[in-house]
């Protein structure tokens, strides 16, 4: 049984619908990136799967629940969080609260998960008094993902996680994501960095207008010169 | 009881004239001024330190008066049954309170609209504080007293309550035409794109700034004849009146409960809530209490704003269009 | 061999620390339909901010007709003739449509307060002028029937009809447009390409256009411009672009 | 927020504007020094402006309006005390060095559990409705100002307009070298105040509601995210300032020789206290801590020109001449 299975899902925003009946899965362990041209509904498709935009047809389970009719804030406890793109951060919170604010679901004491999160980014346990806002971009996106992961997820959203990094910080997110992957946790990512993401990703889906184009292994996709033409156009 | 109700339709026609103001400001171009107390006192001293008689013997204190100046335009002659200098001064009400406008605008109206607002309650308040301290400007708290009738010696002193009425209403009328004619014209439109994107306004090749300037200059000059007028009814002015209450948020309160942008909103609004604050005076005892107003009155924009917030004045034209309908029904049934 | 109506020459924009364009450089034809196209974050829709006067550039300069125009503010620029729209349609909501058009054409009498109330049959006539072009646009957008109703109440594509109607009200020479294509249904596609291309014969009009539906650049456009990290990576034909294999690699971040 | 970017971008200007806050900085050191009297009283009247002011900033902070109530909150809180301090409270006077007596160590906590209570009703009656409806923040503003003078109707129709006092006998002034004198009442104050402070500090850097209010201040988007209850937080964020807002009420009638009140004693602070979030920078309940000090200095030394009664005046125009160079304010970040 897969980990996350949607289909069928169709959303957008007012009166403009963006993706139009899409399936996808993510299998227990995987990581799993879409790709696809600007505007192709990729976001849109994540934030429909997180929560934040409401589907408006097709059924979303999740770990044996369905749980399309959930707000977002019923799915996270189940094991299903999310980086945003841009904002994923408390600015004047220190990283140590930030992880706290992360792990606010849970009752027990978070000592112990924020330990394993500076031994998982070891670049922010020297700054872990600093207001998160004083960050640089990729130990910003470093301190999202802890973030996130202070519920111990089944699931890890990502979009764009090396959106405006420069290529030796998106070779550092690219190896984080397989260290977390490393801990059992499923990824399923968005990208625009189609070949490195793909490189490190078990399956992968191409969207475009809204609709799944191509579905692959991460490396047969990333080999397959018809990606290319299918952001081109020439498809 | 018909004394009442002229010094009471005096009030409204005044208020409506704020109202109208305020309208410009918030209604039609999303100025956030809560300030309105500081051009209401600036038009009500301009006006009444230019048109003020010297005081008698028995009232002289040691302060200066500014002006002194109604006795040499009191020689003037009337054109008509017009007094020059009751023109003369809404003029200065208008030329003091554009100045300060000006000034005040351009400093403030690129603020976001929390911070236009406490600067021009600030400014409201410098402005009550210079009329309170500096005696030899405006007599401190006693205010000013000697403030001439319009139409003096024409017209006998008991009837004055009712001319003043009539004059109050033709600058209303004036005003509320003007204001008509402007908010239907084009630079209208541009103020109504204003107010809802001003990013829109600005691509469509609009220098929004120009606008908003003109139109908070606009607003204060109306303010400022209201408060002209407002001095030439009591003939006697002083800061108490100038309080952010009595001076600002009255005007709010009957803007909002009027329904902002709205183009009859003054005058509905100034009816209805004024006729609260001063209809409470007869009810029976506990609630006649003047503090009983401030009360019915807070809570009842409170009310408004989460129950009905495009105002009343919409909830009346529905009535209206229902009771034109019901005519044309029955009228139709007739026919038949 | 037509002459190019926007030079733009070594654009930089630095926002803090991030710089969006980054020594930009382009020429785009008289009378040309040019599409821009890129990667997400290559600065597009900043070079647009940058031309119509919505950012002031860090360095570098944008000449439009010969005259430098950057650093101006937008309401000069949109009077030299340089029209922009929306990626998502900014239309005054409460405003009906006719209105949402008769707002734009500049120097209208009757936007002097003086002469909105002094001179009212000067205003009258010009607005009777204006209306009927209003008119005649929303002829040519297929917009008439909801002239008189409040934009707000639109679909989506007739938004972007509206935006298009809009930008045609300010007889431009030239329009930026944000994205035409997203979110509009076919049918209104059609309807939106078929506008574009009668406002580029009959009126003259050059257009500059971001869109990521490739499938419409191929039909609308006969030049595209590439961006890639702030500056143009390359350009030519619509079906040359389409083969070039670093056009390729850029999308793909290789 | 007062210039474009365009004014102030060139390094130039960055430069003369510097040199210009420094000069401002170090003239007003002096000045204020050169009177260390009044200075001093300064300093009590910006703790109580501090307690107004970090309530008005913490609600900005959650729901980015001005609260234009709060004065009118402080005002209440002074009567809720003073009803229990005639009707309810024993009669006693002149605790220690102090003009009042130990009631008043029970009145206020009293009264700050009053004016939480009526924060919390506003929204949940009011703000959350406007909220819900996603009215324009202008509106909920006026919806804050009808509210300020339902308060203050309130407060006339119970207590009626004359002033009031509380309880309270004349107590020596403790003389200090250089012409300082200090009313015990203002120690008491200001170490209320300070008390207060401290426990608010503790509370936002200690405890998980207080960090979720900063969480939800910072980026409300992603504190839902992380699965925090805003709605929740919002009411918490009403309730400490409402708190707050009838400390400073109480505080403020004890500040007054004569501890005396008017049913527009909150109102009239207005200026100041929106003066002292500005100067420190909307939103940031230490930057208010600081304007409010600032603001308060600034008022008291003005006395040695300027008549006592401009004092709101003196408090805008310091916010005006640093808004002047420091659009944000002291220690403003957000835009």
């Amino acid at each position: 049984m897969p980990l996350l299975d949607a289909a069928g899902i169709r959303a957008g925003y007012g009166d403009t619908e963006i993706i139009h009946g899409v399936d996808m899965r993510v299998d227990a362990g995987e990581v799993v990136t879409i790709i696809g041209p600007n505007g192709s509904g990729k976001s849109t498709m994540m934030k429909a799967i997180v929560g934040i935009v409401q589907a408006s047809s097709g059924e979303i389970w999740f770990d044996g629940r369905r749980i399309d009719g959930l707000g977002a804030d019923r799915r996270i406890p189940l094991g299903l969080c999310y980086v945003p793109q841009t904002d994923n951060v408390f600015p004047t919170l220190t990283i140590t609260e930030n992880l706290e604010m992360g792990g606010f679901l849970r009752s027990d004491r978070l000592d112990g998960r924020i330990r394993e999160m500076f031994e998982l980014f070891p670049d922010l346990a020297g700054k872990r008094n600093a207001k998160a806002g004083s960050l640089s971009g990729g130990q910003r996106q470093m301190m999202a993902v802890a973030r996130a992961l202070m519920l111990e997820p089944k699931l890890l959203l990502l979009d764009e996680p090396t959106a405006g990094l420069s290529p030796l910080l998106m070779e550092t997110v690219f190896g984080m994501v397989r260290d977390i992957n490393a801990t059992g946790v499923a990824i399923l990512m968005v990208e625009h960095n189609a070949k490195k993401a793909l490189a490190i990703s078990h399956r992968g889906y191409v969207l475009a207008v809204g609709e799944v184009r191509m579905e692959n292994t991460g490396p047969e996709l990333a080999n397959d010169p018809q990606v290319g033409r299918l952001y081109l156009g020439s498809e | 009881m018909l004394e009442f109700l002229t010094a009471f339709a005096i009030l409204i026609g005044i208020y409506s004239v704020f109202t109208l103001g305020l309208n410009v400001h918030w209604g039609y171009t999303g100025l956030f001024n809560i300030g309105v107390a500081g051009f209401f006192a600036l038009g009500a001293y301009a006006a009444s330190l230019l048109t003020i008689r010297p005081p008698s013997s028995d009232q002289v204190d040691d302060y200066l008066y500014a002006g002194d100046l109604a006795n040499r335009l009191e020689g003037l002659p009337v054109i008509g049954a017009l007094d020059v200098w009751f023109v003369a001064a809404l003029m200065a009400a208008s030329l003091v309170t554009a100045a300060v406008a000006l000034v005040v605008g351009t400093i403030t109206i690129r603020l976001r609209g929390d911070y236009l607002a406490i600067a021009t309650l600030g400014i409201a308040e410098s402005v009550r504080l210079v009329f309170l301290n500096e005696r030899w400007l405006g007599n401190g708290s006693k205010g000013l007293y000697t403030i001439p009738r319009v139409f003096d010696g024409i017209v006998p002193a008991q009837d004055y309550d009712r001319v003043y009425l009539v004059v109050v209403l033709v600058v209303f009328a004036a005003l509320f035409l003007g204001i008509r004619a402007l908010v239907h014209s084009p630079w209208g439109r541009v103020l109504r794109a204003i107010r809802e994107d001003e990013v829109t306004a600005e691509a469509s090749g609009k220098h929004v700034f120009r606008f908003k300037l003109q139109a908070f200059v606009l607003g204060a000059v109306i303010m400022g004849i209201g408060g002209a007028l407002y001095a030439f009814n009591l003939r006697a002015i002083s800061p108490s009146a100038f309080t952010p209450l009595l001076g600002t948020f009255i005007i709010w309160a009957m803007l909002v409960v009027g329904g902002s942008g709205r183009l009859y909103a003054p005058i509905v609004g100034a009816f209805i809530v004024w006729g609260i604050w001063s209809g409470s005076q007869f009810l029976p005892d506990p609630l006649s209490s003047p503090n009983v107003r401030y009360f019915s009155v807070g809570v009842l924009v409170v009310l408004v704003l989460v129950y009905a917030p495009d105002g009343v004045t919409p909830l009346l034209s529905r009535v209206r269009e229902r009771w034109t309908a019901r005519r044309r029904l029955r009228r139709a049934v007739a026919e038949e | 061999m037509a002459s190019a109506i926007l030079r733009v020459r070594g654009l930089v924009m630095d926002f803090g620390g991030v710089r969006a364009v980054d020594n930009c450089s382009l020429n785009v034809d008289e009378g040309s339909i040019t599409g821009l196209i890129g990667p997400n974050g290559a600065g597009k829709t900043t070079l647009f901010n940058l031309i119509a006067g919505f950012h002031k550039p860090t360095a570098g300069r944008v000449t439009f007709r010969g005259e430098r125009i950057d650093g101006l503010p937008t309401y000069l620029v949109f009077r030299k003739g340089i029209v922009r729209t929306f990626q998502i349609p900014r239309e005054l909501r409460r405003m009906s449509v006719l209105e949402n058009l008769m707002l734009v054409p500049s120097d209208q009498a009757g936007e002097s307060m003086w002469r909105a109330v002094a001179a009212r049959w000067l205003v009258k006539r010009q607005e009777r002028a204006i209306e009927a072009q209003a008119r005649e646009v929303l002829e040519f957008t297929g917009l008439s029937e909801v002239a008189d109703i409040p934009a707000e109440g639109l679909s989506g594509g007739q938004k972007k009809l509206l935006e298009l109607a809009r930008t045609l009200m300010a007889r431009p020479r030239m329009v930026l447009l944000d994205e035409p294509g997203a979110g509009v249904n076919p049918t209104l596609l059609r309807r939106l390409v078929g506008g574009i291309r009668r406002a580029r014969e009959e009126l003259g009009i050059t257009f500059l256009i971001i869109e990521h539906d490739m499938g419409l650049v191929m039909r609308l456009c006969d030049h595209v411009i590439v961006m890639s990290e702030g500056a143009v990576l390359t350009q030519g034909t619509p079906a040359a672009v389409q083969q070039d294999e670093r056009v390729v690699r850029a999308y793909l971040g290789a | 927020m007062f210039f474009t970017a365009r004014t102030m971008s060139s390094p130039a200007a960055a430069r003369v504007s510097r040199v210009v806050q420094s000069t401002l900085a170090i003239v007003f050191v002096v000045v204020a020094l050169s009177h260390i009297g009044l200075a001093v009283n300064g300093i009590f009247l910006g703790s109580i402006l501090a307690m107004g002011a970090v309530g008005i900033t913490l609600v900005f902070g959650v729901m980015r309006f001005a609260n234009i109530a709060h004065g009118d909150m402080m005002t209440l809180g002074a009567y809720v005390a003073f009803f229990l301090l005639v009707s309810v409270l024993p009669e006693h006077t002149g605790l220690g060095p102090f003009t009042f007596g130990f009631p008043l160590l029970i009145a206020m906590p009293v009264s700050m559990a009053a004016v939480a209570a009526l924060a919390v009703g506003m929204d949940v009656f009011v703000f959350r409705r406007l909220r819900l409806r996603r009215a324009n923040i202008v509106t909920i503003e006026i919806a804050s100002l009808g509210i300020a003078i339902a308060v203050r109707g309130f407060v006339q129709m119970v207590w009626g307009t004359p002033v009031r006092y509380f309880p309270n006998e004349g107590r020596a002034h403790f003389s200090l070298p250089a012409d300082i004198s200090i009313a015990p009442n203002h120690l008491f104050v200001s170490g209320a105040a300070l008390a207060l402070a401290i426990a608010l500090h503790l509370l936002l850097t200690r405890t998980k509601q207080g960090k979720a209010m900063r969480a939800t201040s910072d980026n409300p988007d992603l504190a839902r995210a992380s699965g925090i209850n805003t709605e929740r937080v919002l009411l918490w964020t009403w309730g400490i300032a409402g708190a707050l807002a009838g400390a400073a009420g109480v505080l403020l009638v004890i500040f007054n020789a004569t501890a005396q009140l008017k049913p527009t004693m909150g109102f009239q602070l207005l200026v100041p206290l929106f003066a002292a979030v500005v100067v420190g920078g909307i939103g940031n309940p230490y930057g208010a801590f600081i304007g409010a000090m600032l603001i308060g200095i600034s008022m008291e030394v003005s006395t040695a020109w300027a008549l006592p009664t401009y004092k709101p005046a003196i408090a805008f125009t310091v916010m005006v001449i640093v808004l002047l160079f420091r659009p944000r304010g002291i220690l403003g970040s957000k835009g």
